[in-house]
């Protein structure tokens, strides 16, 4: 356990020692403060493009609710239970790294990806089978903002991809292995969950 | 400029001040660099919204008659304010030039520098001249053929706002640089958000597709949203540029070819953190 | 510092994959057989269970519960923004339609 | 074989590019009496379709097609002399380089438009007409990198060490001239006829004779520079170590 960085006290970022119960660990922010500012601008930016979608959907909500009845509830519900998963695991393996148990930490990293892998399969086949039935990117307002919100969010995915392909490569020397590094990774990827909740919610279910 | 250095106690006017500045101010070729790019990004702006109407873009849908009525109205603004971007583009040199200068100082290879210089002088070109160019050939001429003024208009603006590439990899160029970076010359959030700045060029390419709504060349997503972005990230650069020239520490010394130590003088512009 | 329990997150994780199937049952509500009905409840019920899901995922999955209240604070107010754009401009569009 | 012969070849380029570039002037049929912009659709046309004049538009432009890169090395060798100056970051001679390549990249596209117009001289002419103003406004207004790449080098002469100037201080005020020179250029959409016109007085001879003028003077300046670098022999400067990236 004392190879492992500790998270770096990162100025600023009120990493204050708490009054606590002795037993509950200092009040640290998970990871790079600085990853934070990401996951809070990119939360931002998407709300930004939902409230964009959520007016303009009310202007023409026949059309919009029309072509949303090409969308299968089943598929988006699929999707996000695999993101959710894999969102766990990579909990289980900021946990295992923090415990030390680097073997553990890099199987549950594998894990996430390859959930990851199923969500990216899951969703290029609902592309395909849009596509083929006519509902491309240009075919009307409503599959503009579904084929741009989930590309964007395909794009975060991938991105997410090289983050854990940095944790795996960490976590496999003594030398790199870095709990700060591996947290603020994390948090990436929860972030990739956790925009694909709202996504889920606006283009399947909203009405 | 403000006084970092041991500036003699001087009761002068601010021109003064300034005077003495460009003589003995050793950082004076940063600041230089850093003063230029707030005075180009100042002018730009004020050529392309209230001189030239080019920003907010207008429609992308307008019809041959609306465009040729937009040119009429324009006229001498596209003349005059183009002619001033004709003047001072080359301004933008020095901003690329300080931005790869920051990656210098960097503990990472020079292929990050020289890429980020290259892609940015490049983008000048399509992501700039050539909107102001073409729009121009459209002023130039009263009583050119209005379907002639449709195809340079959508030229100039697709043009402009077309030019993607160049950003998206030149942002994740810095990007990259500043997060392997181990001398903190820039702090990590600001690596983040150039990856939300390369985000934004990829939002900007549905504008090649559509000619109305959110995603159009002058759409509420395509323009409004990625704008604010943008601004954002040019005011979150000036200001880091200018605290990596405040936390520069050349001294007051000599200047380097007076030195006969050429590894004291190295570790002075390399300035390599150990 | 002991392992921390692996049961918590499973905990939440089961309490976000509920959620989601609810949406589900949501889905079926909504709907007069094959024809999809606009309806604001739904809209709103959607919407504020999703925020329910971000703020669980901020709290359980990214670990603000053991960060400095700042952060917690910051994530709160997020999720309020977040939410207040989104209905907001969903009830917006609906009054200017 | 010592760094300053290699530059040296390069720098005895110049004469070639600058045969090149004359021929090329003078081929083209608009430049010695250079083409109004007020000349009428039928007029341009007519200009394009001449056999006479074809085939020297084309052979004239394929010319300057080479001559335009051909004037990258000696604005390298320029960065190079900027390095040997006691400048404390290397942040003038990375904004050499990034004007470096725009000039010429500009005046390939204006190139580009001129042939095209010359390409199918059959063609409606008001379409040759739009070729032809976009040709001539590339090229007319192609002067911003060229105006800062002028007020760098003097702003690097200024920042240069007084005692041992590597380009003496007149050529930081050539420099300056040259860039106001070109200014006028910039402005020239505004008229169609008279000395602000594209073929008028300030945007054609003014700009055009600068541009020379700046080549031919900055050749031979720097040239001196690496003639006199040779001579003092092996011994590299002091001041280069460390600004050479």
């Amino acid at each position: 356990m004392t190879e492992i960085a500790q998270a770096s006290p990162e100025p600023g970022a009120g990493a204050q020692p708490s009054g606590k119960t002795a037993g509950e660990p200092a009040r640290v922010v998970p990871g790079q403060p600085d990853m934070w500012v990401l996951v809070l601008f990119e939360s931002l930016l998407f709300t930004a493009y939902f409230a964009v979608y959520l007016f303009h959907r009310t202007a023409d909500s026949e059309a919009f609710l029309r072509s949303q009845a090409q969308l299968s509830a089943w598929l988006g519900t699929l999707d996000t239970l695999l993101l959710l998963a894999s969102s766990l695991f990579m909990l289980w393996c900021v946990q295992a790294t923090r415990a030390g148990a680097f073997r553990s930490a890099m199987a549950n990293a594998w894990i996430t990806g390859l959930l990851g892998v199923a969500f990216l399969v899951s969703k290029v086949t609902e592309w395909i089978k849009l596509v083929r039935g006519g509902h491309s990117f240009t075919a009307n307002e409503f599959f503009q903002y579904y084929f741009f919100l989930t590309g964007i969010h395909l794009l975060h995915l991938l991105i997410g991809f090289v983050v854990i392909g940095v944790i795996i490569y960490q976590l496999r020397s003594p030398a790199r292995r870095s709990r700060d590094l591996v947290e603020t990774y994390a948090v990436y990827w929860h972030t990739v969950d956790l925009l694909w909740v709202l996504i889920f919610s606006l283009l399947y279910v909203v009405r | 400029m403000t006084g970092e250095t041991a500036e003699p106690a001087r009761s002068g006017s601010p021109l003064t001040r300034i005077a003495w500045h460009c003589r003995n101010n050793p950082k004076r070729e940063l600041w230089f660099a850093w003063y230029t790019t707030v005075i180009f990004y100042n002018i730009f702006f004020i050529v392309f919204f209230p001189v030239t109407h080019a920003q907010p873009p207008p429609h992308p849908y307008w019809s041959d008659a609306l465009v040729a009525n937009w040119f009429g109205h324009n006229r001498g603004g596209l003349l005059i304010g183009f002619g001033i971007i004709f003047t001072i583009a080359g301004a933008t040199a020095p901003q690329n030039a300080l931005i790869a200068y920051s990656m210098r100082r960097m503990s990472v290879s020079r292929v990050f520098p020289y890429a980020y210089l290259v892609m940015y002088s490049l983008s000048a070109i399509p992501g700039l001249l050539l909107l102001c160019v073409v729009l121009s050939v459209g002023a130039l001429r009263p009583g050119r053929d209005p379907a002639q003024l449709h195809w340079l208009y959508d030229f100039g603006f697709l043009s402009y706002t077309g030019t993607m590439g160049i950003f998206l990899i030149g942002s994740l160029v810095w990007m990259l640089a500043i997060l392997l970076d181990k001398n903190r010359v820039m702090p990590k959030w600001f690596g983040y958000l150039n990856l939300c700045n390369a985000l934004t060029e990829v939002v900007v390419a549905p504008a090649w597709i559509f000619h109305a709504g959110v995603f159009a060349w002058n759409g509420l997503i395509s323009w409004w949203v990625d704008m604010v972005v943008f601004g954002i990230y040019t005011g979150a650069f000036l200001m880091q540029l200018r605290n990596l020239i405040r936390r520069e520490d050349f001294g007051d010394g000599p200047l380097p070819g007076l030195v006969k130590k050429p590894e004291a003088m190295a570790a002075t512009l390399a300035g390599t953190a150990p | 510092m002991n392992a921390e329990p692996r049961r918590r997150p499973l905990i939440a994780w089961l309490i976000l994959s509920v959620i989601t199937l609810a949406y589900l049952a949501l889905d079926r509500y909504a709907d007069n057989r094959d024809t999809y009905r606009a309806s604001s409840v739904v809209t709103t019920i959607a919407i504020l269970l999703a925020l329910v899901k971000a703020r669980t995922i901020f709290r359980e999955f990214m670990q603000v519960r053991h960060a400095p209240s700042l952060l917690c604070r910051l994530t709160d107010l997020w999720v309020f923004l977040i939410g207040a754009a989104l209905l907001g401009s969903y009830f917006a569009g609906l009054a200017v339609r | 074989m010592r760094r300053a012969d290699g530059e040296l070849i390069l720098l005895w380029t110049m004469p070639v590019v600058a045969v090149i570039w004359i021929s090329a002037f003078f081929l083209f049929p608009g430049f010695a009496h250079p083409m109004s912009p007020s000349m009428t659709a039928a007029q341009v046309a007519a200009f394009y379709r001449d056999p006479a004049h074809l085939s020297r538009i084309r052979y004239s432009m394929i010319l300057f097609n080479w001559f335009a890169p051909g004037l990258i090395p000696l604005l390298m060798l320029i960065v190079m002399q900027v390095r040997r100056m006691a400048h404390r970051t290397p942040i003038l001679s990375y904004c050499l380089l990034a004007c470096s390549a725009g000039g010429p990249a500009i005046f390939l596209i204006a190139d580009v438009f001129w042939l095209l117009a010359a390409f199918q001289p059959a063609r409606d002419p008001q379409l040759t007409v739009l070729f032809n103003d976009l040709a001539w406004m590339t090229f007319t207004t192609a002067v911003p990198f060229l105006i800062a790449q002028s007020l760098f080098i003097a702003l690097a002469i200024y920042l240069d060490r007084p005692g041992r100037l590597v380009f003496r201080r007149w050529v930081a005020f050539f420099n300056i001239a040259v860039a106001a020179a070109l200014v006028p250029a910039a402005f020239t959409g505004l008229a169609l006829t008279g000395p602000m016109a594209w073929n008028g007085l300030l945007p054609f001879w003014v700009k055009n004779i600068a541009i020379a003028a700046w080549i031919v003077v900055m050749s031979v300046v720097t040239g001196q520079n690496i003639y006199r670098e040779r001579s003092e022999g092996s011994a590299p400067q002091a001041a280069e170590a460390p600004v050479a990236a």
